[in-house]
């Protein structure tokens, strides 16, 4: 299959085929690559090109795959014809103008509401605190605004990825 | 070769992660038996493992388990503990809990709760620590209440300033403070985690020294008035308080310094009759001087590096001079030999502000080896709970000098297989090549100074290898997408494809 | 604190398993890059993971891939390697290899082949030590073809006698012959084996000595005429001349014996002008007499334990020499501390005659905590194949004292996870807890003495918990089959069931 | 459930009931015992009853599981009404009087035949040697006989549990 492979400010087109005897052919941008891929331990990758030996780790996340190693993570974007163009109506990231969410990047509690609906906050404003593993982080506003949804309560249990509340801009409230 | 009797019959031990897991390994090569205690969260994890006793102590949040003072001590009675080792954090320095240990006629594992209480208390414990004659940092006296106080306070001192918990410890309650404007937030936001951490919401003041190193002092005393100290610590690569590499000997001091910080540990643990292990914490400025920060009245998340350059076991130290017996060994059999380092393996994001990433561990290989340790609450699988610290496991390891121990301590960390969860293993391999730390040339400031930059982790050499990668896994993926129902007609490469996707941890 | 230059920029490890991963784990630790072979049957294997280059260099079987010297030296030449290192077994003596090796111009890490050359024929060795001044055990000092001829010197010696491979070395191609209606058998064994080997079917007849320790010497020399010993290692626990369990200091051996051993074993690494490691091994009669067995002119499996005992790094230390350094040590800075024990991990059943138990490796999680090292080649899921020695792993520790390195042993094994495969782990906890074991009153008939009674694996005090063990496992394995095909309509409890079932590796 | 357990000399029986709580009853000869059982990694299961805690190695085997712990080593045969049923049937292990069969226990290769079909062996005689995992086992003959079936030939790889060849008694043959 082919794919748009995106890695920082590089896009390159890649083709993958398998071989009889188990290796992968890929081909970057005309490039052909033959790669022995194998997969000793979950979510770990062994590969070798041309006697060249690498084991990352490897961990499906949205639209790609993060691969680690030797310190270092790339967040790589692969995408086939039928994701680039989903992507294509959904436009880029981050609706400009509109409201912004306040989501928690872990799970965990939340222990102090900062602000309330209505409530007009600035940005770098602490506007929830959640605990997870025993640390307690503030986030904070990311704009001027007010206070839209709050869709939490003190000592709710949430989700990575949950929203906390919304902050629109000046001008909408 | 006849066995030395051990010292208890059995022991409980009121702790959970690695702590509980290093406490109970001491256990059982003394041949006590060790009794764990777990909350609901906890039946799967390896301290229940490794116990040969465990029992249930309440819901998942620690003040519902591990914090529950009568129920651990209503186990210990039933089970026919004679003794309690509490680990570090929970109820280690809770004088209360070792109060009630003693009244209920068992053995406390840790110094008198007279002297856990000067030193818990970090307010007493700097009055105490002047008087015995130890330097300390200028702050206030005495814990403040009052929002406008502190800020006069702080403005007498000068910023920038600490704001500490009073019963404080391992950086919880704890914030740095460099202008008048922050102080509300930073109180708020101490209070409220100390008062999580500790039950003791209560704050105190303190000038900041600018860069210092954080460098600690190993003590160890029995119950007929011997006191040693096992060398130093360097624990400087701090982030928000937390320390994240210690290693021994500290690579920056010079031998008077040296020698003028063990003996006033010394004089400290004797000045408040101390028993067991503890640590005087000190900060050595920039300058040469160094302050009396804390005393921890407890054994440290970093004792290993102690133990891996001095050959000494402290818990089974803890547990002899426990029973009274005297110290097994005297300053003078304690020789620093070559150099240890150790670092902190959290499940955490550090490409993402160190958030916590709790969840399954998919995969998990320790490294092995000559002279690597790991003392760890993981295997494959385990779920690491939300409730508890992100520390997951230590890894340690041992060299001829510093030089080896960091090309050991790169080799190590390059062949931890840890997936499923993120770790901060690949920021230590950045720090582990990174010229400020391979040089010694560090402070508490370091992590924050390096960590946008130069420890930054999304930059690196092989990104093609991370493309075909991506790539291969992209294409094993959808392939599998379209291989819903495998039906008898299929290859058998379609179920190796399967086969190997499962590992790959896409499904 | 600058780091010293590496002795090579990149070095072939010609060898697999346990010992592979210990020489690349070396090179990683000195910046060397490490470059790996294997065979079609290895492509999954450790040491192929942890390399930072790896050659396919034949089919599954020895003789196609790992001693295909040509092969090999065409990876090297091809690769840009600077020297090959050849671990133990596979190559490691092979004279021919040595010099092949030297002749395509790259650094043999291992001794000059001469020295080899003598050492690895057994009947030169005997002759050539005997002149140096070693006292050897009575016996041929030629090779014998003529079965007849074995009679009749076997006859002269005295029953019982030992048939050796000339060639040979951990135990392959030996046999113990008690009278002469076994000696047929005896030779027919030993040749084949020898032949499979070694490549060299030639077998010599030596008295044997009855109940006796063995007891060796590490060697360590440079070429700058500087030859030292690392003290000793006593490695009696042996089944069928295989080594089972090792440690150091020998626990019987007194001052003047040990001076006497070591200093002869120095004497002989002198005589044959010796470079790199090499262990010098004797007979260590009951009555105190020590006889010349032979010497390894490679790293041991066991090399470990002096590794422990003495703080220094051998692997880093055949690099260095090998690159034409001197020794980073003297004899002055070899000293004892503390004891060392290893055990090796091997993929054989201890209930059912020690049979080979290759397979898939279903949990594996090595033990860890304080001065516990593991040298292994395993990982979960990892496929153990039958083509090679059964060695997966071998288990290390350290303690003050022996008493202390037994306790800890006992700990490190029950904590050791290894299912899938059986494993001889059982057979250790009951050597480790085995009176004659612990009081170190034992010699190299010790396992044979023991194994059908004191130390059998049947019998034990937790029959109810296996009762209870196995019936919940049949139940869930009953229930499990019950559930053919789970429809949505299911209960989450069975597919919880269904989980659990999975995890307990019976689907 | 209900089992017969058999354990060396002993028979039990033994009827394990699953509880709300995910712990088993089991009632062995009419005393119940209620243990709390997981399996944390792949073939382990860890047992805690009334506070005492035990981690085994569980394997399944013909008839039963074979349970490890500290070091020994339990097989334990655990039949079902219908199991036993069938070994009723079955008889008893091992064919009295007839042929008996030489078996490698494990994989390996057959390096040598040390006899042929119709020779006449003693027990004890070397008849076949395998190789496994680098070490050669010569095995024997059990019995006096006469050498039926050779099932291999030199060079065969052969699977644990392969029939080598049968010895047939002297009368039969």
């Amino acid at each position: 299959m082919a794919y748009e492979v995106q890695l920082g400010g590089l896009s390159v087109r890649a083709e993958v085929r398998e071989q009889e005897n188990g290796c992968f052919e890929v081909v970057v941008d005309d490039h052909a690559t033959v790669v022995d891929a194998r997969f000793p331990e979950p979510g770990v990758m062994h590969l070798v090109r041309d006697g060249e030996a690498f084991e990352v780790d490897v961990r499906a996340i949205e639209d790609g795959h993060e691969v680690t190693l030797y310190g270092t993570r790339y967040s790589v974007q692969v995408l086939d014809e039928r994701k680039k163009a989903l992507r294509g109506f959904g436009g880029g990231a981050g609706g400009r103008g509109g409201s912004e969410s306040i989501k928690t990047s872990m799970p965990g509690k939340v222990v102090a509401l900062l602000v309330e609906s209505g409530q007009q906050v600035s940005a770098g404003q602490g506007v929830v605190v959640v605990e997870a593993m025993k640390m307690e982080n503030e986030l904070r506003a990311t704009r001027d605004g007010v206070v839209g949804t709050v869709a939490v309560a003190e000592g709710d249990a949430v989700e990575g990825g949950a929203l906390l509340l919304e902050i629109a801009p000046l001008d909408e409230a | 070769m006849k066995p030395n009797s051990r010292p208890f019959s059995k022991v409980l031990v009121a702790n959970r992660g690695e702590i509980a897991v290093r406490v109970i390994r001491g256990c059982r090569e003394l041949g006590i038996v060790p009794v764990a205690v777990y909350s609901e969260a906890d039946r799967d994890a390896l301290h229940v493992r490794q116990a040969f006793e465990a029992y249930c102590v309440g819901p998942a949040p620690s003040s519902e388990s591990y914090l529950q003072i009568d129920r651990i001590l209503e186990v210990a009675k039933q089970c026919g503990a004679e003794a309690i080792h509490p680990g570090y954090g929970f109820l280690a320095e809770n004088a209360t809990f070792a109060r009630a240990v003693l009244d209920a006629g068992l053995t406390w594992i840790g110094p008198p709760p007279e002297a856990m209480e000067v030193m818990g208390d970090k307010v007493t414990a700097r009055t105490a620590m002047t008087e015995a004659g130890l330097p300390v940092v200028p702050g206030t006296t005495e814990p403040i209440d009052d929002d406008d106080e502190a800020a006069r306070i702080a403005d007498e001192i000068g910023f920038p300033v600490m704001v500490k918990a009073s019963a404080g410890g391992g950086g919880k309650g704890m914030r740095r403070v460099n202008s008048a404007d922050e102080l509300a937030s930073a109180l708020r936001g101490a209070r409220s985690e100390a008062g999580n951490a500790f039950g003791d919401s209560r704050i105190y003041i303190e000038k900041c020294i600018d860069n210092p190193r954080h460098v600690e002092v190993q003590v160890f005393s029995d119950a007929h008035g011997n006191h040693v100290h096992l060398l130093e610590r360097d624990c400087s690569v701090q982030r928000r308080h937390q320390k994240l590499v210690e290693e021994s000997p500290c690579p920056v001091l010079d031998q008077a310094t040296r020698d003028r910080m063990t003996q006033v540990a010394v004089q400290a643990a004797r000045a408040i009759d101390y028993r067991g292990a503890g640590t005087v914490e000190f900060l050595l400025a920039p300058d040469g001087e160094c302050y009396f920060l804390e005393m921890n009245t407890r054994l440290q998340v970093e004792h290993p590096v102690t133990e891996l350059v001095t050959g000494i076991d402290l818990v089974h130290a803890q547990l002899e001079v426990a029973a009274g017996r005297p110290m097994p060994f005297s300053q003078e059999d304690i020789q620093c030999s070559g150099h240890a380092i150790e670092v902190r393996i959290c499940a955490e994001d550090p490409a993402d502000n160190f958030r916590p990433c709790p969840g399954q561990v998919a995969s998990y290989r320790p490294p092995g080896g000559p002279w690597v340790r790991v003392d760890g609450a993981l295997y494959p699988g385990y779920e690491v709970p939300v409730y508890y610290d992100p520390l997951l496991a230590k890894l340690i390891v041992w060299g001829r000098d510093r030089a080896a121990a960091i090309d050991r301590m790169k080799r190590a960390l390059r062949e931890f297989t840890l997936t499923g969860i993120r770790s901060n293993i690949p920021f230590f391999v950045q720090v582990m090549r990174h010229e400020p730390f391979v040089t010694g040339n560090y402070d508490t400031g370091y992590v924050e100074r390096y960590l946008g930059s130069e420890l930054r982790l999304g930059e690196g050499h092989h990104v093609e290898v991370a493309i075909l990668a991506a790539a291969i896994a992209e294409h094993l993926a959808e392939r599998k997408a379209l291989e819903t129902v495998p039906g008898p007609a299929k290859s058998t490469s379609s179920w190796a494809m399967a086969g190997r996707l499962k590992r790959l941890g896409r499904s």
